[in-house]
């Protein structure tokens, strides 16, 4: 039994928590009503914001039918989750690193990945994992949290080389249980790096929610445990999600360390075309209701269109040129032609080691080729 | 009575019963409650024995893998699933310094009597890091054993043996087959003992060794040559990894004087090697040509465009075959 | 840079962790004042605690003396923090599961393992891992933060089965940084489990101190992280360690789970026989200072002599005593002979299989015994 | 000009010269700066580089590796110490699934240049998970190279060119040879090439194939059956565990035809196994007795009070050696 002096201590260290720590920023309501400062956001850039968004939803729905067809893979879509994606990379510069999961594909094309080769990497071809020239993004992490730690190296060897740029790591809510992302928030702590952390809570690690996933109320909290500051934004509102980017960046490229921002949010689908969320979770009212209370895109919309920053023609020109621009990346993948087995052989070390060799002819041979 | 079953189905049977079996047998992973495991092995089970029984973890396989050794020493069977096999790197320190190690350093006092399952193997058009095949590393660690089933039948008998097993047991189910086909699989707790290989296909020419996904794909080839050329291969199931089954490894070869070892591991130090070794150790002067490993090529497995080429085929197999038969 | 609004958030945000979390609960001062309550220590306990630090100690010190004789191997010794682990392990009962680290044994002891087993431990001998029937202490645990983990499997088994008795784990400050510290306290808030973590933070980890091994000022505030209770206590303080733990205990048969336990103390001499403090830190100064200033034993027989619970001549006694235990433990330590190479082979599993059956005929027949 | 110099001051003199040479360099571990490491591999060199380039780090050793991976991308060149083997075991899902993988995915975009160092092996008294020899698991894994010196002069060299070396090298020292002896190393950057293994006696009966602080005891055992019994054993040192030296290892067995794979790693799913499995397939008939594994028991190593026992001793060799020659 509790004794009357240890129950009093507990309540009182349960209160010490700062209830700040909970809170939500919003700067931008579900009806589309602005509640905090937004001057840092041209009008130009807002519509940019939402030209991006509704590029990436037709790119993620497309994906999910393509699956379907058997036109590519497993897929994981991204849906309800485009103001976290947009909102954050536009806040980047080119000069930062970028490390996405199987799921920030949006991210990653906003920061400069291209269409096609996103397909080809759901069409499970390793070209699909190289990004174009100059843009800063590593190809997908599978491994839960553990890109989180190459964010903090690539930071570190920034700092270490004096380069002003920041890395950021995308991660989930999961992804917060995982070792590695408390050996990564210490470690950015500790050698006080330019690094941004970016968790989609999006509710569900796979089938089990956050509440059983963690215990902590928020993942904004965490932050305390390294004495950094966390921030827990409204994830569908794509200007306060900006802004706490923009404002961790400032920090880190000022040599102030590392953020940790939550950004709330939900997909809308199944955690990849292999999953079945009905199975844990009333999909059709959670996804409606996300869909009609909380859309990112729909509040985007209603703001510009009262600041007619939008019009319905102007809508459905995006939505055409969306549509051409999906389409063209997968010609452009398809254009790749088959994959060619004796690539698996290529790139395993820098020089081709002897018994790579021999297994290649090996393979060369059993395909009927002659031996090179 | 038996009906048909799939292998994955075959599993869920053997948690269900063992769970019903026996109370202190507890599941934990992630996605196994309500989800049912991503693979459907544990469907149904969470509503049957409640959330005390099926537990659904937090993501964090260290995590998982160092609790399960604190239910273990607590009393319980704890069985893991790990949701694929190349997730569980986060928690091999877990499972090599401790779950491995605690009978041994306390002298017996305390055992780790637990299960981890975990689907592994290429050829279901995974994404990255879902088709890994790594069970060298389980046997070369003592303390541990490796359990792979070939069929739908010895997945259950395997699985109820591993949860009575006093020891640490790595589980391996071969993803490619856990619905490739339906097999007759008895009701009822049976057991399919720990350690035992099956003989497969009986020969007298070349003795195939293989485990897992392998060996249907091993059946094709040698029903192959057999057609093509007269050639009878034995083709032995190894079932348990570590320790294997000696004395059915020796007993084929001595018979046939001729050996192929199929797995889809990557080949160096892979345990195929291991198998060589034995066999050259044990039979050397009953060999007639050298022992060839038909494997998963050194490199990391590709991504599923290409997976099909990185698995042995029936082609490379029957290849091997001939290579061996004539040399 | 940081932003007119950034920096001003920013400043909320730090201000916002409360200061409670950093405070360090102490109860007897080192110089023998009581500044809390200590009504539920009665007097006989106090003595008690004094005993156990006295026999502890001298334990320790004669350990590094045979260490240097080569009667024992590396050692690990924990001088000067007595009172965390005499002090915790007093607050338990004999039905809770204790999980140790290398540095822990005073803490073993006390909860019911023998001197000769942690003697024959140091000695390189696998029968110190084993504890007397009914003493529930697991070996030393010598990969860091790796049995957080198990004592939250063992409070999970004991809950699941309405055991009514708590999981403790010791642990030091460097191991905070490990992922599965971070793990075993996000399991053990989620499905909120009767463990109770406590580390001594002894101010490094080998080399490394406290302010380069983490991000956060102190340990109790990670805490936060799994909105459970963190306890930052004066760990060279018994009473308060003992209070401390005695609370947590309650809170955790009475269901409320977990409890982060950071006690502050100092290790007097190296971090083990083959280290070298001097390279690391003002060993002398340092050493000194603790000693002298903060000793655990010295405080607490200035309090015990105030209050007539104490005298010089049982003082005399209870030393004579600590050094007749510890040479016994040693003779009965030596009494189990020359280690058995053999014996290697049992036990790696329940039933030898046929490969260590002949590996074990290997060896007898190397030693030129015969064959078994 | 050379000195003689330990095994230990060897590595350091590597470490100090490529942080002189190159600034990509970087040092990070547990206790390498100030404490100059616990073997004191890295003494001096925070005061000399600065603990920008000789970084403490967390104890966390996934951190340490995620964290070099990140370097590596960066443009750097990590050298990560880890400060026992076993120690690695937390860090293997990052050497594991991206370390070595990083090269293969990005199809040559992205390499990981780094080293991980670390002291391995039994046989200095050391508590328990201080005397693990687990390279086979590394050699397992494609994308990585593991290199073991067995003397000073190697150490060097060897160090030197896994730094230069645009791939993940896993470098392991053993701890029995640190200050065992000293041997003349030349000053200056030099360097052993990766991928070669090295005679160290040569002889015409039988081929001991060995690595590390084995190589040491296997010369003793081979100068003992030369006066014992006139037997002329060469001793090859693999120095490059993987991918070993193909050409050296099946020219010392065509020249003998009797060979000895000598490690102190466990015996099953060893590195020995892979030896043996390369020489059958490729000097099957060349071999005049079964190739033997003389390695660590498959037991977990145990608390030093039996560890001489646990390894192969030069007595074990011995017979080992006999029974090849006399089958
Ligand atoms: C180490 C590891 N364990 C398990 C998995 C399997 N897995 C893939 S995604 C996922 C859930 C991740 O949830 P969260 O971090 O919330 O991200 P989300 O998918 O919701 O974006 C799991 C368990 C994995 N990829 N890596
Ligand atoms: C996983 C792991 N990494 C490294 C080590 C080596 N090591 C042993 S003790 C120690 C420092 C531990 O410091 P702390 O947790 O503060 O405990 P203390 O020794 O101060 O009691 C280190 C790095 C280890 N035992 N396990
Ligand atoms: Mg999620
Ligand atoms: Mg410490």
């Amino acid at each position: 039994m509790l004794t009357e002096h240890g129950r009093a201590q507990l309540q009182t260290q349960m209160k010490a928590h700062s209830p700040r720590l909970y809170e939500e920023l919003q700067v931008l309501r579900s009806d589309g009503e602005v509640t905090g400062p937004i001057d840092d956001i041209p009008p130009e850039r807002m519509r940019e914001m939402y030209r991006w968004m509704v590029l990436m939803r037709g790119f993620d729905k497309k994906c999910v039918t393509w699956q379907r067809q058997g036109r590519i893979g497993t897929y994981a879509p991204f849906e309800g989750q485009e103001a976290a994606q947009v909102g954050s990379a536009l806040a980047l510069s080119n000069s930062d690193w970028m490390f996405p999961t199987y799921r920030d594909h949006a991210a990653a094309m906003v920061h400069g990945q291209t269409m096609a080769n996103v397909l080809l990497y759901w069409m499970g071809r390793m070209e699909g994992c190289v990004s174009p020239p100059g843009v800063r993004v590593l190809p997908p992490c599978v491994p839960i949290a553990t890109h989180l730690l190459h964010a903090v190296g690539l930071a570190f060897a920034m700092t270490l080389r004096g380069e002003r740029a920041v890395a950021i790591a995308y991660f989930g809510d999961g992804a917060t249980s995982e070792g590695d992302f408390h050996e990564a928030l210490n470690f950015a702590g500790v050698f006080r790096l330019p690094v941004i952390f970016l968790c989609q809570n999006n509710g569900y690690a796979i089938s089990v929610p956050f509440s059983r996933q963690s215990a902590s109320r928020t993942i904004a909290q965490r932050a305390v445990a390294y004495d950094i500051p966390g921030v827990r934004v409204d994830g569908n509102d794509v200007f306060a999600v900006h802004r706490a980017v923009t404002q961790a960046r400032e920090r880190a490229v000022a040599g102030l360390g590392p953020t940790l921002i939550e950004a709330v949010t939900f997909r809308y689908g199944a955690h990849t075309t292999a999953d079945d969320p009905t199975r844990y979770r009333d999909q059709r009212r959670l996804s409606e209701e996300w869909r009609t209370q909380r859309d990112p895109i729909a509040r985007l919309r209603l703001y510009l269109e009262r600041r007619d920053l939008w019009s319905a023609r102007e809508e459905e020109a995006w939505q055409a040129e969306a549509a051409a621009l999906v389409e063209e990346a997968m010609q452009e993948a398809m254009a790749a032609g088959a994959a060619d087995p004796l690539a698996m052989f290529q790139h395993v070390y820098a020089d081709e080691p002897w018994h790579l060799a021999k297994q290649r002819r090996e393979m060369l041979e059993s395909r009927g080729g002659a031996s090179a | 009575m038996s009906r048909a079953l799939h292998l994955v189905q075959a599993v869920r049977e053997a948690l269900d019963l063992k769970l019903a079996d026996d109370e202190r047998v507890v599941l934990l992973g992630e996605d196994i409650g309500v989800n049912g495991s991503v693979f459907r092995a544990t469907d149904g089970l969470i509503a049957k024995y409640g959330e005390h029984r099926v537990i659904d973890t937090p993501l964090a396989e260290s995590g998982i893998i160092g609790t399960a050794i604190g239910l273990a020493l607590g009393g319980l069977i704890p069985v893991v699933e790990i949701q694929f096999l190349a997730f569980i790197f986060p928690g091999l320190e877990q499972l090599f310094s401790h779950a491995a190690r605690m009978r041994h350093r306390t002298r017996g006092q305390f055992g780790v009597p637990m299960v981890i399952r975990a689907p592994y193997g290429a050829g279901i058009r995974g994404p990255e890091l879902h088709s890994e095949s790594v069970e060298a590393l389980f046997a070369h660690t003592p303390g541990l054993k490796v359990v792979v089933p070939g069929d739908p039948h010895d997945a259950k008998g395997l699985l109820i043996s591993a949860i009575e097993d006093p020891d640490p047991v790595v589980f391996l189910e071969p993803t490619r087959i856990y619905r490739a086909f339906r097999e007759a699989v008895p009701e009822g707790l049976y057991r399919v003992p720990i350690g035992k290989a099956k003989v497969v296909r009986e020969g007298e020419d070349l003795s195939v060794i293989t485990w897992g996904a392998m060996v249907r794909t091993a059946l094709r080839a040698a029903q192959r040559m057999e057609q093509e050329r007269g050639w009878r291969c034995e083709v032995v199931d190894l079932r348990t990894l570590h320790p294997v089954d000696r004395d059915a490894i020796l007993a084929s070869v001595q018979k046939t004087g001729r050996a192929l070892v199929v797995h889809e591991a990557h080949r160096t130090a892979g345990l195929g090697a291991e198998i060589v070794s034995l066999i050259n150790e044990e039979a050397l002067l009953y060999l007639q040509a050298p022992i060839r490993r038909i494997a998963g090529y050194d490199v990391p497995v590709p991504m599923f465009a290409v997976e099909d080429d990185y698995l042995p085929t029936e082609e490379r197999i029957c290849r091997g075959i001939e290579e061996t038969m004539q040399f």
